[in-house]
């Protein structure tokens, strides 16, 4: 049954990005917004859009029976949840499909099992999929957890059973840090995921986040996409992402995007899913989690497999089968993505907000800049600081490298002080050259990481700019776009 | 904006400050020496905040509007700084001395301690909530809270003393 | 030997396109530009710009020895010519490399043999390459060409020897207009390319416009990089290029393409080159000509191959070896351009001018817009009236079809009137959809591709739109980027 | 802007009239009858140029600045039109009746019949270089030449007399 007409229950950048998938399909779509977010593009250019008022998340974007008034008043007959927010509750995801309403997204089964990283773990063990060391029991007692941690042995990571993303997640390296850690993994968890459970991990050194990209139809088709490599993180928030994963060889490759494609098959997945798992520098891997979503870093794969997620996404959740078969998917190329943050990473990574004077455009070919921001818009402390992604496609990974530090250039957030240049830095790292990543390469690397010193060059060339820009009268978001007639120019230097 | 020669011109790049000697802005040339070396540059092309100038080759750059304190985010050759122009300091993201700072924007979540009551080194003295994540305020010694000038549920700026423990 | 700056001896979006790729790779760029075309993006954004002055063409971007002064005093080693202007002119070639400076373009030799329509097909009979029936001789006397023309019986094509693009060119269809065709081809022929040598040829019916895109090293290697259907011309200049060509089976697909190989090794080709054939409904195809250049169609091939041709060019101009196999060059999904012209369809095809106030930016994933304007620059009568060239990449064509009429609403040249409706038209005819497309189409279909009237419903938001805009008081190219905080709209809808 | 209600309003859409019945902007919304049928459009943002409207659907626009003579492109749907209020005609590109005119903007290159010099049907007065071609500009009756305003290397706009044959 063909969809007509879609209700994205997201904000920014994964609003616009169904927007433009379900544009192409000739499928309408309809927006929300939280009254703050009134002037953002995701509030203005859908074809219809609709305020959820103002209050906390939980009145607006997690608002669960508004979404569904919402998208009952436009006559919308499906739902995509984006990431984040409602993406992964179950709750959610029943309550749409018992109004009728064709929910973009995996059976509810599939959240809670994959919601649960103790449950799911049980699953996987039965049909033989690796995990790492840990405890997952349903024993939630501070005594339990204490003794199962010393178990495990120091380092362990303490984790939100239902959370992703960073929220709910505590290191503990000692005894002395343990309690406040299963507290803290617990509060997070109750607020962000209304669940306290959490579960416990041994924490492996040096490992590689690697992910695989799956989609699944309602007739038996388990497809993978390929790898991703996102260890590249900051306080388990991940920075860069690219794909294929550098240092890895094809065998290992086709070994765990087939690990992958079993879980899916042995859970009869529907939709787009994302397996990720801890790999150790010597290629063993461990499941760690499936996120029952698109994810962020998704354009990365798109690029290199020349196919559309979001579009199959939509195909599935018709209930029609994937137009392709394995053979049919294939890397080409290196793709890269940046997360522009607003923080100051000199600063102690310290968020940062402000006025959005101008967003710079990309300017080389096969470059995306996927941004939920237009000049002229605030960026407050109420959502997450994730500003824009910046996709960059090369024929090889050292092409990839160049164009997305010379592109990080380009996309300046003039008034907000971003990452954009930590990414430089990063990029330009001789270790992220040759492809020696793992998941603790930012704190590793700190100092090699930190600011350059500007050169004379580069002040006297700030003195000359500033000189001129002297002359802008203007305030806020004015701005003159005016080629002025430098009559002196005329016979400049010829 | 129109200068004579033979001045010296201060600016405040990142806090430092910099002084550009024999500074000359004429006919949409600006010139000056900085570390004894002569720099020139000529207005090639103005569109809002965006810049082309030429010294030879050219250089691209960015300018955001002032903001009240006379301080514009400059960006040009890849590198971006805070600056202004005149003897004023640029003020850095270190604070106010002494106290419990907030690390960021976000909103007081949780007061623990009450002011008046005593604290040890490392206990939490309230919870900050930014970017939906919670941030425990410790007290950096033992001693007593002498003052907590916030309250629940208020909205605080980066920057801003939380907490005194004397 | 590696090549450290390059000029750009070109205006508009091509030297922008060169500059792209030197950028990526780390090649400096030096433009130049006539005084009027001071305040376009070339003048601008490169690494030198220096002025040609101002006057005719031939006082500016075809003024050989004021290239050649520019590149010498720049320091560049190499000098692109982009496509048209002196990108297949011998002298200057010669020019070039005679004064040390790296020539990215084939020999003079090439340029010679393949610049002279006669000559060319003279050389090609002998490799035999199949040739379309033809007066290609030396003999210029009207009493001869009148003679052959006859020969070939009505309708002939009279072309100036030296052309392209159109200029130069007449179809003769009776006695009565022969004289006055092989004047008219003469005389813009000695003007545009400094010869009246003319040739004549059978008309066709119905053909096709196919051609191949070439790429040869110094090493002996010549690899295609497949075709482009290039039929939909309106008197002679191409409106819309695609690749992979619609209803072509991939038996003939490798046939033609392989013909060009041939022609490439046949006469040791060096660099990119494109050789077109004319096809008949049937499939069978008769060489055309061969251009030596750049074509300004490149980039649906590298859209649809995933290979960057500028890039190429310089590697091949540096004397390096093409890093790929023909194996390794695949299509890949259906790319479609559009040239917007600054034109009025239905006022036959007048030719428009103004200042541009606002040029609109692509929206959709995959959608590429070449452009050498900026917003508040003027588009006059001296130079082509092409504006820009929208290029789209579908995963199949009728997904790139509908993505380009889409985008084609996104990328409005606001105070210029394009053919931006008229290429929608086109798109959206049965026959297009179908891939009935022959160099007949836009005369053909003329009555089909007329305007619309417009429905209420469009009037009536075009007068809602033109309320609200009445507040805009300001003139010229001012524009004042705010997001109004419209108090009123707080509780909008909800 | 803000009117009453009642109020007939003239629009010319691509030279032709249009009339808007009970039309009121009142408060970002503007209302009014056409052919018989009620619009509503409700402003939701303006950025320079680019509006966004609702009218139960978004409806997004681009409307230029108007020009000298109050005319504006606007562009909406995906249609274009030249567009004004008030009874004023919008011209459309024919040119004056009679005598030939410039098909576009251009130079003249060459002017083959003199003023007074006897023409045929057909025959080619002068030559009109645009876009780097060149257009031979015809008598259109057997006569005399009349008039030709330009000299060689003139700048000529569209839809201006060149030669006038009598």
């Amino acid at each position: 049954m063909k969809i007509k007409k879609i209700l994205v229950a997201n904000r920014g950048e994964i609003a616009l990005r169904v927007l433009k998938t379900a544009k192409e399909m000739g499928i309408k779509v309809v927006t929300v917004y939280a009254d703050d977010d009134k002037n953002l593009p995701h509030a203005l250019f859908a074809d219809e859009s609709y305020s959820l008022g103002s209050g906390t998340l939980v009145d607006t974007y997690l608002n669960k029976a508004k979404l569904i008034e919402v998208t009952k008043k436009s006559g919308a007959d499906a739902i995509h949840p984006g990431y984040g927010f409602l993406s992964e509750n179950e709750e959610f995801a029943r309550m749409v499909e018992g109004a009728g309403i064709t929910f973009i997204g995996p059976t509810p089964e599939s959240i809670i099992l994959m919601g649960d990283k103790i449950g799911s773990k049980k699953a996987l063990e039965k049909i033989k999929i690796p995990l790492t060391p840990g405890y997952h029991g349903d024993d939630q007692s501070d005594e339990t957890l204490v003794k199962e941690a010393k178990k495990i042995g120091y380092p362990v990571l303490i984790k939100a059973s239902a959370g992703g993303g960073g929220k709910g997640m505590r290191i503990v390296h000692e005894d002395s840090e343990l309690l406040e850690g299963i507290r803290g993994a617990k509060s997070e968890g109750l607020k962000s995921f209304s669940s306290d459970k959490v579960l416990i991990e041994k924490y492996v050194l040096n490992p590689r986040h690697i992910e695989v990209q799956l989609m699944s139809d309602t007739h038996g088709n388990h497809l993978h996409f390929f790898e991703r490599e996102c260890s590249i993180q900051r306080r388990y928030q991940k920075v860069i992402e690219e794909t294929p994963a550098p240092n890895m060889n094809q065998e290992l490759r086709l070994k765990i995007c087939e690990t992958a494609v079993e879980i899916a098959r042995g859970i009869n997945y529907r939709g787009a899913g994302t397996v990720e798992f801890i790999m150790s520098q010597d290629g063993n891997y461990y499941f760690m989690e499936m996120n029952t979503r698109l994810q962020v870093e998704h354009p990365v794969t798109e690029m290199v497999t020349g196919h559309d997620l979001v579009r199959y996404q939509i195909l599935v959740a018709e209930g029609g089968k994937l137009p392709l078969k394995q053979t049919d998917i294939k890397q080409k190329g290196q793709a890269i993505e940046c997360r522009i943050y607003a923080e100051d990473p000199d600063n102690n990574f310290m968020p940062t907000i402000g006025r959005i004077e101008r967003i710079g455009a990309p300017t080389l070919r096969d470059v995306r800049l996927d941004c939920g921001f237009l000049d002229g818009t605030d960026v407050g402390v109420n959502y997450d600081p994730m500003l824009a992604k910046l996709v960059v496609w090369g024929e090889d990974r050292p092409l990839a490298i160049s164009k997305t530090i010379q592109s990080l250039d380009d996309v300046l957030f003039l008034g907000v002080k971003t990452n954009r240049d930590y990414l430089k830095r990063i990029l330009g790292h001789k270790d992220f050259i040759a492809g020696h990543t793992h998941t603790h390469f930012i704190p590793d690397h700190k100092n090699e990481l930190g600011p350059k010193n500007l050169s004379d060059e580069e002040m006297a060339a700030m003195i000359g700019a500033f000189s001129f820009a002297g002359k802008i009268t203007a305030k806020g978001t004015e701005s003159i776009q005016l080629i002025t007639p430098w009559t002196s120019l005329h016979g400049f230097r010829n | 904006m129109d200068l004579g020669i033979n001045m010296e011109k201060l600016f405040v790049i990142n806090c430092e400050e910099i002084r550009a000697k024999d500074f000359s802005q004429i006919d949409g040339v600006v010139s000056f020496l900085l570390n004894g070396k002569k720099y020139s540059y000529r207005l090639i092309s103005k569109d809002g905040t965006q810049l082309i100038l030429d010294s030879g080759t050219r250089v691209k750059a960015s300018v955001s509007s002032h903001s009240n304190d006379g301080e514009s985010t400059v960006m040009t050759m890849g590198r971006e700084a805070i600056m202004s122009s005149g003897t004023k300091k640029t003020r850095k993201g270190a604070g106010p001395v002494g106290g419990l700072i907030s690390p960021m924007p976000g909103k007081i979540f949780k007061i623990l301690k009450e002011v008046g009551s005593d604290v040890k080194k490392g206990e939490t003295i309230l919870i900050l909530e930014a970017m939906k994540m919670e941030h425990s305020i410790r007290s950096d010694k033992d001693g007593k809270v002498k003052k907590i000038p916030f309250k629940t549920g208020d909205l605080v700026q980066a920057n801003v003393l939380l907490a005194e423990v004397e």
